[in-house]
């Protein structure tokens, strides 16, 4: 491959007035290990240029030395913030390639943790920005309720952060009564704390103010960039996979709770600014709120411990392409097998990957408190797009 | 296309046989693109995605026959989802798989194309999609795939200077990167190895207990209580 | 393109020669208030005048006679002398120890003290007495002008004429008298030494009290965000900064390669002076304040304006971009603000016809309705842009861009570690009490105690202590107020804050001072009339906002009941567990 | 401030008139300060972990969470799934023959490694009861242990068997549960007992592996012991050019591509050597001693040197 050119990033010296400003990797509000460099004339950006990969592991790699099974706690680092929709989205694809049963508990179970997980993801996702745009307060709170969450989901399979609940054929724990009944009065806790949250910050003037209007994405662009989830909602398509390409059980949940797909309607400035993007989060609060009551509810009508199915000497042939939306939208994970007992080939196609590619665009002629505002509101977590 | 149009759910999905068949006949080029079924795996437990495969010969005509499924009305392919390539090194190509989407009628179709290993060169799409700028330029620094007409084709994820193309099977990494050494020792090793030369003689052996009486010191080794 | 090349060659020097004169200008206000505080002595006396001065010209050996009233008493007196306009030294008014002899003569002779402090070789001219004060030594003070007596204290007061303004210059006249000929050949160093001793208390006593601040505002930061905040050192946590300051002296003292080490060094005192000469005005009570200027309102903004000079050197100095973007940033933001600041203060100055702190006090009452916020809805309104400004030039949030952590690392902080930033950190926190103490000097009535008038304040110690508490009591409250906000507001982006500030505050600024002057006509005809506004302000913009406040506390508090009992109730495992235990 | 051009095309929201954009700032700032005000008059959430509270953490989580993993030997039936199923490989289980039986003597876990994952124990096929516990566990299990901060990672590498001991395997009877001791008590000594071990031993062989100088590389010891190393591959290579410029790149030299020996790669430089054009075996910076010495020992025995064997026997 010496034939191939590497060009080097473009860091050359700046004209006239502009300076070049080295935002990252070490920056409070990269969200990770990212870099941008930035062309500034005084506050103005011209461009801000993301440089990632700090966080490369290799996953994709590490697919193709361990099994499929064994891959599973690696899909938690995916996407650290939101481990289980990865873990539910590995498991999708291998049960496709492999045509795999799935034991519909185990598939009420895998919403219910995909949901808690969008929650405590979203926690994050909101109170790292309120953060960013230097609101302090709502990110403790919010990192409260997720360290609820956290709590609930260590009970359920004794872990934190990285999961690794969900299992090639099934989950790897039933959940019990004692905690369905935890996570049902969670639920009436966090309900109230959301409204609290909106009157923290949400509708907090200064906040609209910064917000509205900011790195607008209109919906064609958001579109052709491949934006996903929250980020593509708000800019008004209205599509959610688990409305639109229902998996697991949602095609069983989501008319029982009159779904209507959330979509940025430009309350504050224009569809698809970056207020819209906080504010469909919020509301994604929501609407888990109420998808994991109805699972709780439904679950009860399942056999109880017929969580998982084994499979067998597990040596596929083909490949799959399967879509979870994940808390940062649509997870599509690609997985080949050659008949051995590992993936020949994995690939996950994670939102914040899609979402960094536009900051570059959008980042232009804003100010260098906007690009934190925009990479907060992308909800842009950095092992995503590293992978 | 109006907000209506898009918001108002599925339109029309089409079945990926549906999809080939609308794409064939609007081809000029007729044999060009074959049409895999969503099949079982020979031999082995395994499933296949449908998907549409363009001869390794006409790899040039793939900016044409993408535009297509991009502007042809009853296609509309609008999103790129996935764009993957798979290092088959006993084939000896590099296979680009494309996934594609579309919002207005909700409909999938994956699209593949071999590259020789060697030289594996295909147009880029960027102009298309704009969010197949960065995945070319991932699959650009995993695999070594060239797409040409990249506005900006730099390695992503790893360092500019990096020698090789990590996700090819042939790929072995180098022990070290700038002086930095890529491997670490494991205490593992480390603990054996002292283990070894501190050993006093080909193990020295106790009488080992059998059955699961409470562990101790001295019977058990290490794991008493 | 390096930072420092942004600003070119030029910038060195001129920041260089910024510093010096801000030094100066620091130097120069430090001395100012100690030559002219004893133009004006405590008390309504507002004019002074005496029949006659004999000789005009004094020398060692004179002795000055001043003609009173027949009547007047006897006993120990001062005589407090206008010189003519000249350089500062040779300019400022003199106190001199007399004696009132009970005819209506007061006689001071001019001794080797007198001339200890006015120069050995100069027989200098006076203009006029400005007045005559007697201790009777029956508890009674005589204020003596031209035959009158003007004011007296109360019989058995316990008021001295100790508790008149020790200036600096007063004091070093007494530490020179006190240590006798040998220091008065040395009038200069006396001087010194008591403008060193007199910083000095200011700064041991302003420093832990800022440093208290700042384990408060963790505190109430932690509260409010549902955790605890400091509460390990010291009691409850009370000597946290103790420990965070032993630990940031401690720390290496690093200065950047590439920064301008003399700039870089000289910085944080920068920041740091102008804020701490702002307490030379403050009237932290009826009697404790060490000059009460009569241009004081003036002092005070200008001379807060001192620390942008320091945070841009800062900025400038370490060759940072984040610190040079926070610097910008901080220039940009104070020297905006310091027009709305000014202008609001203003409508508050026209209506008490002063720019003296104690002056102003005094106007106000020590009930709400009487106090400047309320005094008509102008000042109302001039209030809130007062203190929306001085967050702003405070650096607080939602103004903290120049050190904005999410946007800008530390901000013009950002290469300063260990002593030097905790220089930084104590003059910010500083301000905090700063600006608490002028707002409620200028708007919240200051000192003034709940149904006791000033003079009644003035003649009784308990009732001094009482308004020294009233004037912390405020103080802490407004502190609460700013560390409050800082803990549940956003932060404005630069183009808002700017537009924030030419937009919104300074046009309004400028109608509430024009009709603020207006009102003070309208005041002065139509009295009742003014009564009446004050109540209305005071019972609508103070009592209706406050209610309308609680309410929402009370909803918000009782929308999230599982959240009451903290986190034991709340059923997850740590706790649940830990309950059944009991 | 929005972006210059604007795709969504739709206009901004008005911004209404000046009174009701003040009125609806001090409403909402007021909102936010009565949310902040009311947590004055809550008790806090947080707990001062981990001195100020009732008993340890450990004792306090959910009986299935995932800490250290720790070992029941005495119910081990040395059966190596666990080590076969780990996902990153920080489980070693070695066997050897001990006088006439065959007996573990290393039961190894680098905790400083693992992931936590469950996968070994849900391959374990031994499963232990508890007491405590309500749900059956293994003979390999997840306790609820999870403090061990340290400043070195070998002191989490926990040694379930001592070095120099040995352990012979259980044999289980089918459909028995095993009683074991309570979990947790076991991981806590194997974690004291690394924490005064591990350091000294890992810092005593990383002595050993580290140190680069000419005298240490070219100790006749060490030199032995690489030519023991070295000698089946010289020998597999043969005369082969390719393989010996693989065996020389993968082996010797630094792999860096630097330049310093005067070729443009690493590759060239060991093509020069096995063609006999370069003579100069010293050549490579990087590489330093180690790298010439194994270039040394490499020709020295392609020219048939004397056999590893003979020499490095003790």
């Amino acid at each position: 491959m010496s034939e191939l050119v590497l060009s080097l990033s473009d860091e050359s010296a700046p004209a006239g007035d502009e300076m070049i400003l080295n935002m990252g990797p070490q920056h409070p509000s990269t969200h990770g290990v990212i870099r941008f460099i930035v062309r500034t004339d005084g506050e103005v950006m011209s461009s801000a240029e993301p440089d990632v990969g700090y966080l490369h592991r290799a996953i994709e790699h590490i697919a193709e030395k361990c099994t499929y099974e064994a891959f599973m706690p690696y899909t938690d680092r995916v996407d650290y913030v939101c481990a289980m929709t990865a873990n539910h989205a590995w498991a999708s694809a291998v049960e496709k390639l492999g045509r795999l049963p799935v034991p519909p508990r185990a598939h009420y179970l895998r919403v219910i943790s995909d949901e808690l997980n969008r929650i405590s993801s979203h926690c994050i996702a909101l109170g790292a920005m309120a953060m960013d745009l230097g609101a302090v307060t709502p990110f403790p709170y919010a990192l409260r309720e997720r360290e609820h969450v956290n709590d609930l989901l260590e009970e359920l399979c004794g872990a934190r952060l990285t999961y690794n609940y969900h299992r090639v054929g099934g989950v790897g724990w039933d959940l019990t009564d004692a905690w369905r009944d935890k996570v049902l009065r969670f639920l009436d806790h966090f309900e109230p704390v959301i409204a609290e949250f909106d009157r923290l910050i949400t509708h907090n003037e200064i906040f609209v103010r910064r917000l509205a209007g900011l790195a607008v994405i209109g919906r064609d662009e958001a579109i052709a960039h491949g934006l996903v989830g929250p980020n593509l909602r708000a800019s008004g398509v209205a599509f959610d996979l688990r409305a639109d390409l229902p998996y697991a059980t949602y095609a069983d949940i989501l008319p029982k709770i009159s779904w209507k797909t959330p979509v940025g309607r430009g309350a504050a400035g224009r569809v698809g600014d970056a207020w819209d993007r906080f504010w469909l989060r919020v509301e994604e609060w929501r609407w888990s709120v109420r998808i994991v009551r109805e699972a709780l509810d439904q679950i009860q009508g399942t056999p109880r411990g017929e969580i998982l199915i084994a499979p067998k000497r597990f040596k596929p042939r083909g490949d799959a392409l399967a879509r979870v939306e994940a808390a940062r939208g649509d997870m599509a994970c690609y997985v080949v097998g050659d008949g051995g007992p590992n993936a020949y080939r994995a690939r996950f196609r994670t939102g914040s990957f899609n979402a960094m590619g536009l900051v570059r665009e959008k980042s232009r002629g804003l100010m260098v408190a906007d690009l934190v505002a925009l990479i907060a509101s992308l909800d842009i977590v950095a092992p995503e797009i590293d992978r | 296309m109006t907000e209506r149009e898009l918001n108002a759910g599925p339109a029309t999905p089409l079945s990926p046989r549906a999809i080939f068949e609308r794409l064939a006949a609007s081809a000029s080029d007729d044999g060009v693109l074959t049409f895999e079924d969503e099949a079982a795996g020979e031999g082995h437990a395994g499933a296949r995605d449908a998907c549409v495969r363009l001869a390794a010969a006409a790899a040039a005509t793939l900016p044409g026959v993408m535009k297509r499924l991009r502007d042809d009305p009853a296609l509309a392919f609008d999103f790129l989802q996935n764009l993957t390539a798979v290092d088959w090194i006993k084939r000896d190509v590099i296979e680009l798989v494309y996934h594609l989407f579309s919002y207005a009628h909700r409909h999938t179709i994956a699209l593949k194309v071999d590259l020789p290993r060697a030289v594996p060169r295909v147009a880029s799409l960027a102009a298309l999609w704009p969010s197949a700028n960065w995945m070319e330029r991932e699959q650009f620094d995993l695999l070594g795939v060239v797409f040409e007409g990249h506005p900006d084709l730099r390695r992503l994820l790893m360092p500019d200077d990096w020698a090789g193309h990590p996700m090819r099977k042939d790929y072995r990494e180098a022990k070290a990167y700038r002086g930095m050494p890529t491997t670490r020792p494991s205490p593992l090793d480390l603990l054996q190895s002292f283990d070894r030369a501190h050993a006093t003689g080909p193990a020295a052996v106790r009488e080992t207990a059998t059955g699961p009486a409470p562990p101790s010191d001295a019977t058990k080794g290490g794991a008493g209580a | 393109m390096s930072a420092r090349a942004a600003i070119g060659p030029c910038g060195r020097v001129g920041l260089v020669i910024v510093g010096v004169l801000v030094a100066l200008a620091i130097a120069a206000a430090v001395t100012a208030p100690a030559a002219s505080a004893a133009e004006e002595p405590p008390g309504p006396v507002r004019e002074a005048w005496v029949r006659d001065v004999s000789p005009t010209k004094l020398e060692r050996g004179d002795r000055l006679v001043v003609e009173l009233e027949a009547g007047a008493p006897r006993g120990p007196a001062y005589v407090i002398l206008r010189r003519p306009p000249g350089p500062a030294a040779a300019a400022a008014p003199l106190v001199l120890r007399a004696q009132a002899l009970g005819d209506g003569r007061v006689v001071a002779d001019i001794d080797a003290s007198v001339e200890a402090r006015v120069g050995r070789d100069v027989r200098w001219p006076v203009v006029a007495v400005e007045v005559a004060l007697i201790d009777t030594g029956h508890g009674d003070v005589w204020a003596a002008t031209g035959g009158q007596r003007v004011w007296r204290g109360a019989p058995g007061d316990t008021y001295e004429l100790d508790f008149f303004p020790r200036t600096v210059r007063g004091l070093t006249g007494d530490v020179a008298a006190a240590l006798g000929p040998r220091a008065a050949r040395h009038p200069a160093a006396v001087t010194l030494a008591v403008m060193i001793g007199v910083a000095l208390l200011i700064l041991l006593l302003v420093a832990p009290a800022t440093g208290l601040l700042v384990v408060w505002e963790r505190k109430i930061a932690g509260r409010m965000q549902s955790r605890f905040g400091p509460n390990r050192v010291g009691p409850a946590g009370w000597l946290q900064w103790l420990a965070d300051a032993l630990k940031l002296i401690r720390k290496e003292d690093l200065i950047p390669l590439d920064a301008d080490p003399l700039l870089f060094r000289l910085a944080p005192y920068l920041a740091w002076a102008g804020i701490f000469a702002t307490f030379v005005v403050l009237p932290l009570s009826e009697f404790a304040i060490v000059a009460d200027l009569n241009i004081g309102v003036l002092y005070l903004t200008s001379v807060t304006t001192f620390t942008v000079i320091g945070i841009v050197m800062g900025g400038w100095a370490s060759n940072s971009k984040w610190s040079l973007l926070g610097g910008m940033r901080s220039a940009a933001q104070i020297i905006s603000y310091e027009l709305p600041a000014s202008i609001a203060l203003l409508s508050v100055v026209v209506a008490a016809g002063t720019l003296s702190p104690q002056a102003i006090v005094r106007a106000q009452g020590g009930l709400p309705q009487d106090w400047f916020v309320f005094r008509s809805p102008f000042t109302f309104v001039a209030f809130f842009i007062y203190f929306i400004s001085a967050l702003a030039e405070g650096n607080r949030t939602p103004f903290d861009l120049p050190e904005a952590e999410s946007e800008l690392v530390a901000g013009f902080t950002t290469e300063y570690s260990g002593f030097r930033w905790s220089i930084f950190s104590l003059a910010e926190w500083t301000n905090i009490y700063v600006m608490s103490a002028i707002v409620a000097t200028v708007f919240l009535g200051g000192w003034n105690v709940p149904f006791v008038t000033a003079e009644a304040v003035a003649a009784s110690a308990v009732w001094r202590a009482a308004s020294l508490g009233v004037m912390l009591a405020k103080v802490a409250l407004l502190s609460f107020v700013v560390i409050w906000i800082r803990w549940s507001l956003p932060r404005f982006r630069v183009d808002q804050m700017m537009s924030l500030c030419w937009k919104w505050l300074l046009p309004t600024g400028l109608a509430m001072f024009m009709a603020s002057t207006a009102w003070t006509w309208v005041d002065a005809a139509a009295p009742r009339l003014g009564v009446a506004v004050r109540w209305a302000t005071f019972m609508l913009g103070g009592v209706g906002l406050f209610a309308v406040f609680v309410r929402r506390v009370v909803r918000t508090f009782r929308a999230t009941p599982l959240l009451h009992a903290g986190a034991r109730q709340f059923t997850l495992p740590l706790f649940e567990r830990r309950l059944e235990k009991r | 401030m929005s972006a210059p051009d604007d795709p969504s095309g739709q206009p901004a929201r008005p911004a209404g008139n000046p009174l009701a954009r003040v009125v609806r700032s001090a409403q909402s700032v007021m909102d936010g300060l009565a949310v902040t005000l009311s947590y004055l008059f809550r008790p806090p959430t947080t707990v001062q972990y981990p001195d100020r509270i009732d008993q340890p953490v450990a004792q306090t989580l959910p009986e299935r969470y995932r800490g250290f993993l720790e070992v029941d030997l005495a119910t081990c039936t040395a059966c190596k799934a666990c080590e076969r199923d780990c996902p990153i490989g920080c489980i070693v289980i070695d066997m050897e023959k001990v006088g006439d039986v065959r007996a573990m003597t290393r039961f190894d876990i680098d905790m400083g490694k693992c992931m936590y994952c469950n996968i070994c124990v849900e391959s374990c096929p031994i499963p232990n009861q508890a007491p405590g516990d309500a749900e059956p566990t293994k003979c390999i299990r997840m306790t609820r242990e999870f403090e061990a901060a340290t400043d070195d990672f070998s002191t989490l590498t926990f040694r379930f068997i001592r070095p120099g001991d040995a352990v012979i395997p259980f044999r289980p009877k089918k459909g028995v549960i095993e009683p074991t001791p309570a979990r947790g008590g076991i991981a806590r000594e194997v974690r004291n007992r690394a924490r005064e071990y591990n350091a000294l031993a890992a810092r005593w062989s990383e002595t050993r592996l580290g140190d680069d100088s000419a005298e240490a590389v070219n100790a006749p010891a060490a030199v032995a012991a690489r030519e023991a190393e070295l000698g089946p591959k010289v020998k597999a290579a043969g005369q082969d050019a390719r393989q010996l410029e693989d065996l020389l790149f993968a082996e010797a030299l630094a792999q860096t591509d630097c330049g310093a020996c005067g070729y443009d790669s690493c590759r060239a430089y060991a093509r020069a050597v096995i063609g006999g054009s370069e003579t100069d075996l010293a050549k490579c910076e990087p590489g330093g001693a180690r790298t010439a010495r194994d270039l040394v020992i490499i020709s020295r025995l392609r020219a048939g040197g004397t056999p590893p064997a003979a020499r490095a026997g003790t």
